[in-house]
């Protein structure tokens, strides 16, 4: 083994909101390391000015530096301008990035800081042997890209289980109306891959169904899936929809983002796959109280069963993909903006559903309104609003909700106000951004496009909205043009910004995935594998692992696909390392071979 | 003509209590949030846009952080936690520090120890005048017959101090007030001002200076009754203190019913409760204004609140009829009453109460003047 | 035995008839220059109104079937045309449609675009030289000295021979290329198995871009129509590529490109390949693929620059198309 | 038409379709038409017993022809035509009449709905008897796959190929691998080290035993479709070498773009000008000097440099903004009192801990100042002698409305990504299609968004438009995983209603082949005539529609069988059922 | 059995529907339920582009008052253009058949997407309306009278 160059480790731990490191016990540990000869605890110690780690090099003859930490990559040019005023490579400075591999404990990071002592990759040194991998994949959640990884992997001839907690495929994207920038709509190019999806041979489609509890090992996971009762007999029902027809109770469609009713028993939507009618075990009659019970003596196939019981489906597989999508932002969390107190202010997906063609109006934007029992809907033969104001990053970019970025409210808020434009052009519609991120294939000349369509885009965030004599007034600083505006509109779209679900920390948890700080899932290398998840034999797919659009979600889901067959036709799965024992092992060994 | 962004600019006030000057990502929240902003007078947002890009000349200039109450609302809704609000404040402080030509208030915004020192040095100045003339007075105070306030010192003598100290003051405020005449009215993008305008819109001084009505259309006339008792106590305890003394501090105790004693009364309650109003509300830090507490505030806090738990112990002890302990408090009641006035009043926190409505005065006379030019044809803005 | 080595020897009886036509069929048969003697070495002229005296009576008298081969020509435009279309079919063992209005209307066929009425109207009323107080229009009958007068009537409709009589073959072309029908006759002499019953003969199935020398690519992108006169042809490069109108892809070859090669687009004489119905409208369908536009207004534009849609693809074959004839909201003849 | 032996099935639907429609004489009537052998009504023609009728009476009467009439086809036709196949009756011998979604559940009266089903049944018939048995194709797929292109996709691509131990061939135009990635030091938005993922991952592509690395490469021509393509290439040095590959990823990324035609930023005119990728190379050796040798007091880094401008490029070059970002704070590190000016004019920080990135940067004295990037453009100038600054730049700040002067010694330009300049080259020899500005275009935005029109060839990374290190590499998997999945199923199966060149027709006139979308019809110059790969073609049927000799058949949609089918919804003929009811007009 | 009253006009409408977005909005239609005119008679084709003039003319001649075409809205073309191809074709046919006397407005391009399944609905019923107020055409008894 080589020897080491005289070593100066800088650790440094930025981030706050990480804690789980211990400084003095890494320091510890690195200054045992041989060749380490300095090492530096935080900014108090060293002051990562070029002309102080200068001194430091020459005061303590230092020919490389590791910098270790969250993300050490903040000081790294510092280091490398002093590298390069004292005549040594500048590629001599090392960085051991916790954030980067995703490690949140003292050892891993020990593991990870000899490696970079060693000048060895992590990832390779963590390679162990494999272990060997059953052929079937689960993937959990049903939305596009949960149904792109099934049917990536299903078109290759391996058994895909596809689970979906709710009664019907498609996710959110099924909700939309177009998908920007093209303006293509949803279902027409969605529904042909959940027609797909159903009748493909290699996919067993579980709906209602959520993870229980995972057990065995990478390559070879048991899984138990809970199966809530659907109470009617999917093989049976021709879906004739005479049960919803006769079904006294209404409920809030929840495909219609609750702005439409639905019955007990019911079809998510027209083209659901599986297109059967299932029952709402919260809101039927029979189900809770014994009483009514008319759907099953109208039905004329006799599927419905009242007595069906919630069901645990035992699996085995070998690979797992995560594709659980997200959840919109609460937009009643925002005070300011009314949602929840004034009927006319919806968030995007209520809108999304309000212009959708199939949604409750056929298309046709009205107001809501309440219907004769009073619950707030949309109704086709309401009024038309003349104008309307979207607000972007409604519960994004906001350090009192979420800090990150959804990335694609801008889009979508852009894409519908085109879609009000084309179904009411002389509607007003106001803009209100803070960035204009429209930053896709074809995303710049949408946004153009639809400035020369005549829609106001402001810049300034609207700070609150008040409702005065039936209107809503906004109130909004025209950063641009130097003005503030009290704008009185009809109607507002929240565009509320992407979330992990809310169980998502409890799969982590079955699952012993990690979440990042904001709770969507951890990609197994934040630099280059955003596909794999912190565990071997699980891939993440789609917006579980950060918001996304749709063709990002696609092409994940894909990559995720990928991840599995890889492992499906190598037949084995990489085992880690855990111990920092064996890591520092297998370093030694590669840095030996390198030297050889 | 070109502004030349400086980015040093903010270093100079962070001095003055600036803490989150670059978080600021301008989507105009704050702004559209503020109850007191308004087409003409568009902040906080423009005015930390200035101060981020250290438009120096420009900041000067502005009347916007005068026209801020603080309640908060900017700074509770901000996104990105940018605290518009404290930026106004430390903004004030800045501006306090310039329009004052001593220099003095710089210091004080920018050294605990040149505040500290200054009042510490003034308050030991007056217990040392007490301690020198002390002797020759002392037997008449230990005599029996009741408490004699004013025989300590001879009322004249406060009367003769009072006077000098207001005229110090208000020499100080008013050639303050004056620079900030200039630097606003006559600044950067000047406008030609009717000199008639000066009356027609004086009255809007004495309403805004008499209620601070601006500060109840921020939210909550909670906080503006707070602040309008403290104010409006601290105002009235000024006048008969320093103008009405030999009135109000009678050797004579009058019945409680006298005006005398109300308008006392009044006065301290007044200021008692907005004080402690603030207290509460700075160490709970209920509201984005009490979040962040320069020195100064504090200082100012605890100076009035000493200068009102003494004034209101000695007139305890003389109606309980304490001879010496009336005396002694009273000699730390000015100790601290002297250096709080001298100090605070024209050189720190307390000078907004002289800035802030003539800010709107000097706002409302640019206003009205570029309406009255636009009405007339002519450009405003002789940039 | 004997009678298969007579009839061997015995000369075919042929027929030439025209119904409405220019002539130029007929004369096309002449155009066979010196072989016409190999024609009448091996074949007798029964019929041919145009070269021999023969009357419709003789024909009326021959047994059915006593025409080996009968070459109509014309459309069926009148009742003489339809009497004598059904009396040769009667006689002929083999019944030609000869030429593009026996096949499909030809250029007669146009007056599709007319009804009986307005054609009268023009004919015999409107045209500058016409002078006609009493307003007299052709009739069936009439009364004359000598009594009653019957003529053929004139039909409202162009008619095909093929909607009249049943065809045997037919021979496209206006007229037929010669050596085409040099062709079919010598299969025919030879005693040759002819291909299947109501087939083109004379012609490949090919269509003329087969045939045509000029440089054909993939990129067919219009962007304005021309009419052959309004640009330079640079006589090598394929017509529709240069924007000007040729039925070329859409007509049966045969006829040797005789109109391209003499840099005039084709217009369509020999009829549409097989497996299509109505030319017109395969011909419209790929020139409307080649219109190089998304934008309905530019589409529209680039439209306008064709002149007589209908007539310029349907200029022989208006009868015999799917519409047939212009519905005459007017004058209907319900 | 021709004899043929029809069965029509008529499905109630529960009473979905007999409630409005009278299915029972509907049947009795239709089974006296024409060639109808069978004519039965049934409760569910999709149930088990349904279709088992359907296999019974195939078998018992010879039916070599079957009508379904019930719900749309879209719903069933897969189940009915399996069922055929069960009886052993080629499966695309089965019509289907929707009278359920098109009769039953939109119209109100009875008898209309009947007499409509009638007309769609009748139709059916006649299309039915002109239908021809087709037979399902499929081709072998060569198990290797070419990669052109060796940077961050070309690589991931191939390693995902590799590993699960296929031959992956990968062309790389360079003398090294690495691609553009190989000059970055840091990764957005963590600041990673790029050269500590990458280095092991060339290390790995050159190493690994399943990849065939040609370096110094290009390629001339690719013959072939879907599973059998091969090309012959001449790798550095070597002779000619001929491969085979069934699959062709297409990775070879951008290009920076060269900011001298905006001359508001004087790049070239003023040598402290640099664009972004000279200023990596600054702080890959350490060394962030002026020209001069200075270290600058003043630096800028200005935006949107050739993206987002009419007169450069419309769109956002997407991954500058949080590139610019990393500079400001690694600026920072290197310069901790210089002066860093961020000019912007949206700040486009959204992935995945950018925002994060944009807001910390914020902390660290960054002075963000925004220009609109459609007009009024930043100026640089050299500033006068008695300047402290080497450059002065002047701009028009959107956010405070004044006009600024900003000091620099070092400006940095963030050029956009714009495709290469041989693009359009691999484009031709792949079979991709471009859009306006050279990106290659997707097969869909959306729902294949490594896919091409081109079966077989994906489009990964930068090549198909601006993008980040995860993200190509998150498409290169993409691709790979399409490709693994077509290994593994070792055939592709062909759509069976493609459409078919009847050469003994066809004249050659090429009208054809500028119609297709998948570039499936091809040109045989000896022959003179058109040829659909069958491989290729999607079955859209337009050059069915376009061909002008009727050369061309769509299959399964041929003009004869919808002509009938117009036929047989027209002509009521003898049917009584519609005779009694409507008269004709 | 009822007998129609003729007295008012029922037209004949053939319909031809894309596969990918058209077809799928007129079973939507269905699927909700929605009413419709009677006097659409469907056909299904992969892709508008697939409508070729004959078929419609074809219509025409077997007795069709109307022919309506539908296809993917412009840009969603499942198989990239076909649609405009269509167009075209259709914008062709206009002047055609307007020049045989056959009134333009009974040939009708529309794009119906997959999600319109009641934009299919209303526009089954206002073809019916406009075709009614045309009256019935002609070319099917004028063919007959020739032939």
């Amino acid at each position: 083994m080589g020897e080491i160059k005289p070593t100066g480790v800088f650790l440094t731990i930025c981030k706050e909101s990480v804690n789980g490191f211990d400084n003095q016990i890494l320091a510890e540990y690195v200054r045992k390391i041989p060749g380490v000869s300095k090492v530096w605890i935080t900014e108090d110690e060293l002051d990562p000015r070029p002309e102080i780690i200068l001194k430091e090099i020459s005061q303590n003859n230092l020919k490389r530096f590791v910098l270790a930490g969250y993300e050490p990559g903040l000081y790294k040019t510092a280091f490398s301008k002093a590298m390069a005023e004292a005549g040594l490579d500048p590629e001599d400075v090392k960085l051991a990035s916790f954030s980067e591999s995703g490690i949140t404990d003292n050892e891993q990071a020990k593991a990870v800081l000899f490696c970079s002592v060693h000048d060895i990759p992590f990832v390779e040194a963590k390679r162990n042997g494999s272990a060997k991998v059953l052929p079937e994949t689960l993937v959990i959640g049903a939305g596009i890209a949960g149904i792109q990884a099934a049917l990536e992997i299903a078109d290759s001839g391996n058994k895909v289980y596809l689970v979906e907690r709710s009664g019907t495929i498609g996710g959110h994207m099924a909700m939309f109306d177009k998908t920007f920038p093209t303006l293509d709509c949803a279902a027409c190019i969605l529904t042909p891959k959940m027609v797909e999806v159903a009748q493909h041979t290699n996919i067993e489609l579980i709906t209602l169904g959520e993870v229980a509890a995972l057990g065995g090992s990478a390559g070879n996971y048991e899984v138990t899936i809970h199966q809530k009762a659907r109470y009617v007999d999917v093989i049976a029902c021709i879906g004739c929809g005479v049960c919803s027809e006769k079904c006294p109770q209404n409920v809030y469609s929840e495909f219609d983002a609750n702005t439409s009713m639905r019955k007990a028993i019911y079809i998510p939507f027209p083209q659901a796959v599986p297109n059967k009618y299932l029952i709402d075990p919260d809101h039927c009659r029979y189900l809770q109280e014994e009483k009514c019970g008319v759907c099953q003596k109208v039905c004329l196939t006799n599927c419905i069963d009242f007595k069906e019981q919630d069901k645990d489906v035992k699996i085995k597989v070998g690979n797992i993909i995560v594709a659980t999508g997200f959840k919109t932002f609460d937009a009643g969390r925002i005070s300011e903006f009314g949602y929840g107190r004034f009927p006319n202010v919806l968030t995007s997906l209520e809108f999304e559903r309000l212009v959708n063609a199939a949604g409750p109006t056929g298309g046709d934007i009205r107001f809501r309104t309440r219907d004769k029992k009073g619950n707030w809907v949309f109704q086709p033969a309401g009024d038309e609003p003349k104008s309307f104001a979207l607000i972007h990053c409604i519960g994004s970019r906001d350090r009192n909700y979420n800090d990150y970025c959804s990335r694609v409210c801008c889009m979508y808020s852009l894409k519908l106000a085109h879609l009000v434009k084309e179904k009411l052009p002389d509607a007003e519609v106001y803009e209100y951004f803070i960035d204009m991120r429209a930053f896709g294939k074809g995303y710049e000349e949408f946004y153009k496009r639809i400035q020369d369509e005549g829609v106001h885009i402001v810049r300034g965030r609207t700070a609150k909205i008040e409702q005065i004599n039936g209107h809503l007034s906004l109130r909004t600083e025209d950063i641009l043009n130097k003005r503030l505006l009290e704008q009185k509109v009809d109607m507002v779209i929240l565009a509320v910004g992407l979330e992990p679900r809310d169980d998502a920390g409890k799969l982590a948890g079955l699952l012993n995935i990690k979440q990042g700080s904001s709770g969507w899932f951890l990609e197994a290398n934040s630099s280059c594998d955003h596909s794999g998840s912190s565990k071997e034999g699980i891939a993440l797919a789609g917006v579980c692992q950060g918001p996304k659009d749709i063709p990002d979600s696609v092409a994940h889901g894909s990559a995720a696909a990928s991840k599995v067959l890889q492992n499906i036709m190598k037949g084995k799965v990489n085992i880690p390392h855990e111990g920092l024992h064996d890591i520092e092992l297998r370093a030694k060994e590669l840095s030996t071979l390198r030297e050889e | 003509m070109n502004y030349r962004v400086d980015p040093t600019f903010k270093t100079d006030l962070k001095k003055f209590g600036l803490q989150s000057w670059n978080d600021c990502f301008h989507c105009g929240n704050c702004t559209a949030m503020c109850p007191l902003s308004e087409d003409s007078f568009m902040f906080p947002r423009q005015a930390i846009r200035t101060m981020q890009m250290g438009l120096k000349q420009k900041l000067v200039s502005s009347i916007d952080p005068w026209l801020c109450y603080y309640c908060g609302e900017c700074s509770d809704t901000c996104p990105r936690d940018a605290n518009p609000g404290e930026v106004m404040m430390s903004l004030r402080r800045y501006l306090t520090s310039l329009y004052d030509w001593t220099g003095l208030s710089r210091k004080f915004y920018t050294s605990k120890v040149w505040e500290i020192g200054a009042i510490l040095l003034l308050g030991g100045l007056i217990v040392l005048a007490f301690a020198i003339f002390w002797p020759s007075i002392s037997p008449e105070l230990t005599s029996e017959g009741g408490v004699r306030i004013n025989s300590i010192i001879p009322l004249k003598w406060v009367e003769y101090g009072d006077w000098t100290m207001a005229i110090i003051v208000a020499l100080l405020l008013m050639s303050n007030l004056f620079r900030m005449y200039l630097k606003i009215v006559h600044g950067a993008e000047a406008v030609k001002i009717p000199f008639f305008l000066y009356f027609k819109e004086a009255w809007r001084l004495i309403f805004h200076f008499s209620t601070q009505w601006s500060f109840s259309k921020c939210d909550g006339k909670k906080y503006w009754l707070w602040h309008w008792l403290l104010m409006s106590g601290y105002t009235i305890m000024f006048i008969i203190i320093v103008v009405f003394l030999p009135w109000f501090q009678t050797e004579e105790i009058y019945d409680p019913w006298h005006p005398q004693r109300l308008l006392g009364y009044y006065a301290t309650f007044g200021l008692l409760f907005g004080l402690i109003a603030v207290i509460i509300g700075r160490l709970r830090k209920i509201n984005a204004k009490f979040k962040f507490t320069h020195v100064s505030d504090w200082l100012f806090i605890i100076m009035l609140l000493l200068t009102v738990i003494t004034g209101i112990l000695v007139h305890v002890f003389r109606l309980a009829g304490m001879p010496l302990a009336t005396y002694y408090l009273y000699v730390a009641h000015l100790a601290i009453l002297v250096p709080m006035i001298m100090i605070e009043v024209p050189f720190s926190k307390w000078s907004h109460l002289a800035y802030r409505p003539f800010a709107i005065y000097f706002a409302n006379l640019k206003k009205e003047a570029q309406k009255l030019q636009e009405k007339s044809g002519t450009n405003f803005a002789t940039t | 035995m004997e009678k298969g080595k007579k009839a061997k020897k015995e000369k075919l009886k042929l027929a030439i008839y025209w119904g409405a036509a220019c002539g130029g069929c007929c004369v096309s048969v002449l155009d066979v220059h010196e072989r016409l003697l190999e024609i009448v070495a091996s074949a007798d002229l029964v019929f041919w109104p145009l070269a021999l005296d023969i009357k419709y009576k003789d024909v009326e008298e021959m047994p059915d079937g006593f025409i080996d081969v009968c070459l109509f020509n014309g459309a069926i435009r009148n009742s003489e045309n339809e009497l004598m279309a059904v009396l040769l079919r009667q006689k002929s063992k083999i019944l030609v449609a000869y030429g593009s209005c026996a096949h499909m209307g030809g250029i007669p066929g146009l007056a599709n675009f007319h009804d009986r009425d307005s054609i009268f109207e023009r004919v015999y009323m409107d045209t500058e030289s016409t002078i006609n107080p009493e307003k007299i229009t052709p009739r069936p009958r009439f009364e004359i000295p000598e009594g009653e007068l019957e003529l053929p009537a004139f039909y409202n409709d162009v008619l095909t021979l093929g909607s009249i009589a049943c065809v045997d073959y037919y021979i496209p072309g206006c007229p037929p290329e010669s050596e085409r029908l040099m062709e079919v006759f010598r299969a025919i002499v030879s005693g040759a198995e002819l291909p299947y019953k109501e087939s083109v003969i004379g012609a490949l199935d090919k269509s003329q871009c087969d045939e045509c020398k000029r440089t054909k690519t993939d990129n067919k992108s219009v962007k304005k129509f021309y009419r052959p006169w309004e640009i330079e042809d640079d006589g090598e490069t394929c017509f529709l590529e240069q924007g000007v109108l040729c039925m070329g892809p859409a007509t049966r070859g045969g006829c040797g490109v005789r109109c391209i090669e003499g840099n005039a687009p084709c217009r369509g004489c020999y009829g549409p390949p097989p497996d299509v119905t109505d030319p017109g409208a395969k011909m419209m369908s790929a020139i409307a693929t080649m219109v190089d536009s998304n934008d309905p207004e530019e589409i529209n534009m680039i439209l306008n620059s064709i002149e007589d849609i209908a007539g310029t693809f349907y200029r022989f074959s208006l009868p015999a198309s799917i519409l047939r004839r212009k519905v005459m909201e007017e004058t209907n003849v319900d | 038409m021709k004899d043929s032996r029809i069965g029509v099935y008529i499905c109630w639907c529960g009473n979905n379709i007999a409630k409005m429609v009278d299915v029972e004489q509907l049947a009795e009537e239709i089974g006296k038409l024409e060639n109808v052998i069978i004519s039965r009504d049934y409760k569910y023609m999709c149930s088990d017993p349904g279709q088992e009728l359907v296999i019974k009476d195939i078998k018992e009467h010879q039916l070599d022809r079957i009508v379904v009439a019930a719900c749309s086809p879209r719903i069933h036709e897969l189940t009915f035509r399996k069922a055929l196949e069960n009886a052993g009756l080629n499966q695309y011998l089965l019509e289907m009449a929707n009278i359920r979604e098109h009769v039953s559940w939109v119209h109100t009266d009875r008898e209309i709905a009947t007499v409509k089903a009638a007309d769609l049944i009748r139709a059916a018939i006649e299309k039915v008897s002109y239908h021809e048995p087709l037979e399902k194709l499929s081709v072998d797929i060569d198990p290797a796959t070419l990669i052109i292109g060796g940077g961050v996709a070309g690589m991931s691509a191939a390693l995902s190929i590799a590993e699960a131990g296929k031959q992956v061939y990968l062309l790389e135009r360079d003398e090294k691998l690495g691609g553009h990635a190989a000059d970055i030091d840091l990764s957005f938005p963590y600041l990673n080290s790029v050269a500590s993922f990458l280095g092991p991952m060339i290390k790995r592509v050159s190493e690994h035993k399943h990849i065939k690395v040609y370096k110094g490469t290009t390629i001339e021509d690719i013959f072939g479709y879907i599973g059998n393509f091969e090309t012959s290439i001449k790798p550095n040095g070597g002779g000619k070498e001929e491969l085979k590959f069934g699959h062709i990823i297409v990775a070879t990324g951008l290009k920076a773009y060269d900011p001298t035609p905006i001359e508001n930023y004087a790049y070239g005119r003023i040598k402290d000008v640099i664009t972004s990728s000279e200023f990596e190379q600054m702080l890959l050796s350490g060394k962030i000097l002026t020209k001069q040798g200075k270290v600058p007091e003043h630096v800028a880094i200005i935006h949107c440099v050739g993206s987002r401008n009419n007169d450069t490029h419309e769109y956002c070059s997407r991954t500058c903004c949080t590139t610019a970002l990393k500079y400001a704070n690694q600026l920072r590190s290197a310069l901790p009192d210089a002066g860093i000016y961020d000019l912007y004019a949206d700040m486009r920080a959204f992935g995945k801990g950018c925002e994060e990135l944009y807001t910390s940067t914020s902390g660290r004295n960054i002075m963000f100042l925004m220009f609109d990037p459609e007009k009024n453009l930043p100026v640089v100038s050299e500033a006068k002698q008695d300047e402290e600054c080497e450059m002065i730049i002047r701009m028009e700040e959107k956010m405070s409305g004044e006009n600024i002067e900003v000091p620099a010694d070092l400006v940095i330009l963030m050029t956009a990504m714009e495709a290469r300049d041989d693009a359009k080259d691999i484009s031709h020899i792949a079979g991709i299609s471009m859009c306006g500005n050279n990106f290659y275009i997707e097969k869909h935005p959306k729902l294949d968004p490594v896919a091409t029109t081109t079966d077989g060839v994906y489009i990964v990374g930068t090549c198909q438009g601006p993008k980040d290190i995860p993200e190509s590499i998150s498409q290169a998997r993409a691709a790979a995983a399409r490709v693994l999945a077509g290994i593994l199923r070792g055939t592709v199966a062909v759509e069976v209603t493609t459409a078919v060149v009847n050469e003994d027709i066809c004249c050659g006139c090429q009208t054809c082949i500028s119609v297709c979308p998948y570039s499936a019809i091809t040109f045989d110059e000896e022959k003179n005539v058109s040829e659909v790969n069958e491989v290729i073609c999607k079955g859209c049927g337009s050059c069915g529609s376009a061909c002008p000799t009727g050369a061309i058949r769509s299959r399964h949609y041929t003009d004869r069988q919808i002509l009938s089918q117009i036929k047989g919804m027209l002509n009521r003929g003898k049917l009584k059922i519609t005779q009694t009811i409507i008269e004709e007009a | 059995m009822r007998r129609l009253n003729m007295e008012k006009f029922e037209p004949k409408i053939i319909s031809f529907l894309c596969n990918w977005c058209s077809y799928t909005g007129a079973d939507l239609a269905g699927t909700s339920r929605m009413k419709y005119a009677h006097n659409i008679r469907i056909i299904r084709v992969m892709c508008s582009g697939r409508v070729d003039p004959t078929f419609v003319l074809k219509s025409f001649r077997e007795g069709a008052d109307g022919v309506l075409i539908c296809g993917c809205h412009p840009g969603d073309c499942h198989y990239h253009e076909g649609n405009y191809k269509c167009m075209r074709r259709v914008e062709f046919l206009k002047r055609y058949i307007k020049q045989m006397g056959i009134d333009e407005r009974r040939i009708r391009l529309e794009w119906i997407s997959a999600s319109e399944g009641k934009q299919f609905a209303a526009l089954a019923d206002e073809m019916r309306e406009q075709i009614a107020s045309l009256g019935p055409c002609r070319v099917r008894k004028v063919i007959e009278n020739v032939s």
